[in-house]
């Protein structure tokens, strides 16, 4: 069943095209990751996808419903992680979960349930009571994601859910979107993880200004994108090998050392490793030899040139 | 009524907001009476300065909510806006009507010479409907709570002066007279006047008439949902 | 988000200042506080108006509202401006030249009170066509690049059914090209290794000769016969990477260095067409609007797609004259067509690059 | 001296607050041009015009709030994430921290001096000997960051410290019975003329424009022994929270 979709939806601030009809399906069960740099209107597709902010033309379904997609009825079943935490500093992790409750109108037994498990989910019902203030910031992302659970919602929204969190608790989250998954809630998840992308989702689509320029599994797209390969090798005497030589060996892009790591970019399927191995080794010893295999974040590289992750670093 | 419940809940779980809330008012009953001017105790003549302050700390909920993003959670869930601002703004006109009943009660309590408590009480009432919207019209354009807070400190300053609260309106030269009548807190000086000498009961609906306008057409400007 | 002015930004403009003109008339004039009440009520509509989009008919209440005080205040003349202006901004010409004119004559106001109402009625005309042109505007733009979509949708199928005509032609090419092979190399060639067979076995000397005197024969006819299919078949205008080399050669204003990786002949024509025009488009922006000194231009062809990337080193350079006064859109409508990408970025040098995908099993075989 | 050149960039961050700015000199220009107006014309008891008085008075008032921008950056720098960064400085945190109240006092004394010309040159309001008047205005400024100071050290919430340092300047206002006449008894009399600072200082510019000078240097020196006395206390408190 198909849980949204958007037909040729333009939306513009001004005279910017923000989103420039865009063609979007997501089939029940999904976990599609949403990537895109900063400015690519991610977020925008979001908010015309949830009903948030107008747009100019094209359609917008949600749950098949064409007429009314953003009735109270179709939110119900919608839950929505924000990209900032947005969750009552001064009321306890618990309180929360009710107020978010309350405007989902659930009531009495159904609430006090829904809360605690929500709670269980993210693993904070041993702070139920506590103040969000005293919270580390994976523990306030997670009461971020849990807000959006307490109504049991069939598609979840979640924007840059792990934005600046520990390990640990970005594990965590990522197990929850598991078992989120598992459930056979339909997922759409933005990040500049790549990872987290590579690990969860079902389809990735790709976004880059206002238009969604690729979309497949990561496999797919990997596997059509592929254009090098690299290689890492660990030597004994890295000063000792003629750079020179092997970077006329056939295919090779490039020869980068690091104290006494060589990495080398060459074509794909050059297939010239033995030939760069036996030079090496004429000069000296191997002790390890590490092939790189693209990502999503090559693939992203590829297509546009720009990295993804360098908006992380703003934040 | 969710958002309703929880609205009233955090107004009270803030030190501050609580001292505001309770302090200031009790505080205001045991403010001496003037010599000639004003004709009601100070804590009377000036409550209406106590009632911006409560207004904006109350408003300043919502412009929390709109700068950490809430108003984006609230744009997904099955409410609408206009039901967030009326369950929101019913919470906070509740905290201020029971300040208004704290304060003349406890004035007649006390003994304070009032007149008329009961039309004091309405007066003050609609006053403070006026605050709450004039509230949410101004933090409608802002985005940092600390910044929206102490600019409205200096302008409450400048339109309770303007207005006639703080000095009687008589004594300001002729041009001020006339632009005094443009801000609200005139209105509500008009008012006490009346409270003190008027009996034309017309007179005073008119004065309550104009505060509700003025309520309508700031909440119409502060209305605006800002998602960004 | 960078937002242009908007219309509605000096429509509500003019509205407010109506209001702060009545104050100020106000307070000039008689400031009587229960006329003030009138602008108060004024106001009210012009926020309503502000935040939300009344129906025409609202001006009813402007309307009710100024004749309730024409006793006992001059403003309200003064605020028959703002029923009129919503009515024009409307488009509703008749009412509002009615109420223009019956304005004027009954309440035989003064010069002042007419212009005022005119010049109401001008810049509510100016906002109405404004808006509506605005309108229009965008809708034009939309449906067009609406229907650059679906062409390119076309073109895209039509790119399909060239791709498989080129297919066919390639194909009825090579076996032109064996056919003609085998007629006239195949007969001498395989009569050249019989000979040459046996002559190993041939024990005369005399007919040795003969034989070998005949292979030599045959191969040197098989040669010429070889030099002049090629020569017939091979084309004399250059192609692919040739082509881009050349290109890049002829161009002298600041350093440019070419890499290429891969195997460049896979790449069908049509595609080397749109790489090309990408380059040159790329070149003479670089040359005309930045202030870089040099380019790599870096093309790469794998199994699976042809990518290029050309980078310059010019410090950012004026968004306008890149993305609205080039033909780079364009270009990226072609890429797109071709189910590739095509994306610009301009935050390190100016930085193009073109991602083709290669179908599978076509192109290549 | 590391310290002093730090000093530069302590002022630039102070200068470039705008919200300040805004409040301390934008906000007392636009009250004292509505008070000036409204009181044209009108003259106390002893026939002076009443704005002379009531200009010096709102530049005082003004200098009680100076306090709170070096109490904010004392705390931004030393009681909050950025404080280990201050200490691993090769510098005497202690005298980084004075020189950040001796910028506060100066930009205060700054903004006070701005208003006195802007009320003497556009509104005629008469202020005496300006050098004096800048002496007390600097006395009631090195006050006022000393006091706010010790609410720093003393009280752990910013928050409340903040709040205190609003009640000092707010209740002084009040006892001085500037916004409502306070009852006449002894104890506010007592207090209005030895204790609340904006009083004491305004008498002593009243004083030496009337050439009282004896009690122009009493009052002044009152506030000078209270900003010594307090200023050891802020040294003992800021002792155990400063190393």
């Amino acid at each position: 069943m198909m849980i949204a979709s958007m037909q040729g939806v333009v939306k513009r601030y001004g005279s910017n095209i923000v989103l420039d009809y865009v063609d979007l399906a997501i089939d029940e069960g999904e976990i599609i990751g949403l990537l895109g740099p900063n400015g690519a209107g991610k977020t925008t597709l979001i908010q015309t996808l949830t009903g948030m902010i107008p747009f100019e033309k094209g359609q917008v379904t949600l749950f098949g419903d064409v007429k009314a997609p953003f009735s109270n009825k179709n939110k119900e079943k919608i839950g929505l992680v924000t990209q900032e935490i947005t969750i009552f500093e001064e009321l306890t992790a618990k309180e929360n979960l009710q107020f978010f409750a309350g405007v989902y109108g659930l009531k009495g037994e159904e609430k006090k349930n829904s809360v605690q498990e929500a709670l269980e989910f993210v693993g904070l019902s041993d702070r139920a009571n506590k103040m969000p203030k005293k919270f580390s910031g994976g523990m306030k992302r997670r009461l971020n994601i849990a807000c959006a659970l307490t109504h049991r919602p069939r598609f979840i929204i979640m924007d840059e859910p792990t934005v600046g969190i520990d390990p640990q608790s970005r594990n965590y989250i990522l197990e929850a979107v598991k078992k989120l998954r598992e459930e056979g809630t339909t997922i759409l998840y933005t990040t500049h993880y790549m990872e987290e992308v590579q690990a969860i989702a079902s389809r990735v689509v790709i976004m880059d200004q206002g238009q969604i320029i690729k979309e497949g599994t990561v496999d797919e797209l990997i596997k059509t994108i592929q254009h090098e390969e690299k290689v890492k090798i660990d030597v004994t005497d890295a000063g000792q090998i003629p750079l020179n030589k092997l970077e006329s060996v056939t295919g090779v892009k490039q020869v980068n050392v690091d104290g006494n790591q060589i990495m080398i970019i060459s074509e794909a399927n050059s297939g010239n490793l033995d030939r760069i191995l036996s030079l090496i080794k004429a000069h000296a010893g191997v002790l390890g030899i590490q092939a790189d295999k693209p990502n999503l974040e090559d693939v992203f590289l590829t297509l546009t040139g720009k990295q993804l992750r360098d908006k992380v670093g703003e934040e | 009524m969710t958002i309703f419940w929880f609205s009233l809940k955090r107004s009270f779980s803030n030190t501050t907001n609580l001292i505001f809330l309770t302090l200031f008012p009790v505080g205001a009953i045991f403010l001496p009476m003037g010599e000639v001017w004003p004709f009601l105790p100070y804590g009377y003549q000036f409550f209406g300065i106590i009632v911006l302050f409560v207004g904006i700390r109350l408003a300043t909920i919502i412009l929390e909510d709109r700068a950490k993003g809430v108003v984006k959670r609230l744009a997904v869930a099955p409410v609408t806006h206009f039901q967030y601002l009326t369950q929101n703004l019913l919470a906070f006109s509740i905290i201020l009507i029971l300040q208004s009943i704290i304060v003349i009660y406890g004035g007649v309590l006390y003994g304070h010479e009032l007149y008329h408590p009961e039309w004091l009480l309405v007066l003050f009432i609609s006053f403070s409907f006026t605050s709450l919207a004039v509230a949410l019209a101004w933090i409608s354009l802002y985005r940092s709570k600390e910044t929206s807070f102490l600019v409205y400190m200096s302008v409450i300053f400048l339109i309770v002066f303007l207005g006639g609260l703080l000095m009687p309106i008589e004594a300001f030269p002729d041009i001020l007279q006339r632009i005094a009548v443009i801000f609200p807190t005139y209105w509500l000086s008009e008012g006490i006047v009346w409270i003190v000498f008027g009996n034309d009961i017309s007179e005073f609906l008119l004065i309550n008439g104009v505060l509700w306008l003025y309520t309508i057409i700031f909440l119409v400007i502060g209305s605006v949902r800002r998602i960004n | 988000m960078k937002t242009g002015l908007d219309a509605n930004f000096f429509i509500n403009g003019w509205r407010f200042l109506n209001i702060i003109l009545l104050i100020h008339l106000w307070i000039i004039g008689d400031s009587n506080a229960g006329n003030f009440i009138l602008i108060l009520l004024l106001l009210l509509l012009a926020s309503l108006r502000w935040r939300l989009s009344l129906p025409a008919w609202s001006v009813l209440f402007d309307l009710f509202f100024c004749l309730l005080y024409i006793p006992y205040t001059n403003i309200s003349h003064y605020g028959l401006a703002l029923p009129l202006f919503e009515l024009v901004l409307k488009g509703k010409w008749l009412y509002s030249v009615l109420l223009f004119l019956s304005s004027i004559i009954l309440l035989s106001s003064s010069d002042f009170i007419f212009w005022h109402l005119l010049q109401a009625m001008l810049f509510g005309a100016f906002s109405y066509f404004t808006l509506k042109n605005q309108h229009v505007q965008l809708e034009r733009l939309d449906a067009l690049r609406k229907s650059e979509y679906e062409l390119e949708r076309l073109k895209t199928d039509l790119l399909k059914a060239n791709q498989s005509t080129s297919q066919q032609a390639r194909l009825l090419e090579r076996n032109r090209i064996s056919r003609q092979l085998h007629d006239h190399l195949g007969h001498d060639l395989t009569g050249a290794s019989l000979a040459i067979q046996a002559y190993e076995h041939m024990e005369d000397q005399q007919k040795a000769e003969q034989l070998l005197e005949e292979v030599k024969k045959r191969i040197q006819r098989s040669t010429i016969h070889l030099r002049e299919t090629v020569h017939n078949m091979s084309s004399t205008v250059m192609t692919g990477a040739e082509r881009m080399e050349e290109i890049i050669n002829d161009f002298h204003q600041f350093d440019t260095s070419f890499k290429k990786y891969g195997d460049t002949f896979s790449v069908p024509a049509y595609i080397w067409s749109l790489l090309e025009s990408c380059l040159k488009e790329c070149l003479t922006n670089t040359a005309r609007h930045s202030n870089a000194t040099k380019t790599d231009i870096d093309l790469q062809v794998t199994d699976a797609l042809v990518r290029l990337s050309i980078q310059d080193n010019g410090t950012k350079q004026n968004k306008k004259t890149q993305f609205e006064g080039s033909g780079l859109r364009s270009l990226q409508l072609r890429t797109r067509a071709l189910d590739g990408s095509l994306s610009i970025s301009n935050e390190d040098g100016f930085l193009v690059v073109c991602v083709i995908p290669l179908q599978e099993g076509v192109d290549r075989d | 001296m590391r310290v002093i050149s730090t000093m530069k960039f302590t002022f630039f961050r102070m200068v470039r607050e705008y919200i300040t700015l805004l409040l301390l000199l934008v906000v007392p220009i636009v009250l004292l041009t509505v008070f000036s107006f409204v009181l044209e014309g009108v003259t106390t008891e002893t026939g002076e015009p009443l704005i002379n008085e009531q200009n010096v008075i709102f530049v005082l008032v003004f200098q009680m709030f100076g306090g709170a921008l070096a109490m904010a950056y004392i705390h931004t720098d030393f009681f909050t994430e950025r404080k280990q960064r201050i200490y691993a400085l090769p510098f005497n945190q202690t005298l980084y921290a004075f020189s950040i109240m001796v910028c506060g006092i100066v930009y205060s004394v700054l903004l006070g001096i701005v208003l006195m010309t802007f009320s003497e040159f556009v509104f005629g309001a008469d202020w005496g000997n300006w050098l004096w008047a800048i002496y007390i205005i600097f006395l009631l400024a090195l006050l006022s960051n000393i006091v706010c100071l010790i609410f720093t050290f003393s009280v752990n919430n910013f928050k409340i410290a903040e709040r205190l340092s609003e009640v000092y300047g707010v209740g002084f206002v009040i006892l001085a019975g500037l916004i409502f006449p306070v009852p006449g008894n002894d104890f506010f009399v007592f207090v209005n003329t030895y204790v609340n600072p904006i009083t004491l200082a305004a008498d002593a510019i009243y004083g030496m424009n009337q050439s009282h000078a004896g009690e122009a240097w009493f009052r002044s020196n009152i506030l000078l022994i209270a900003s010594g006395v307090l200023f050891i206390v802020m040294l003992i408190l800021g002792k155990r929270k400063i190393r």
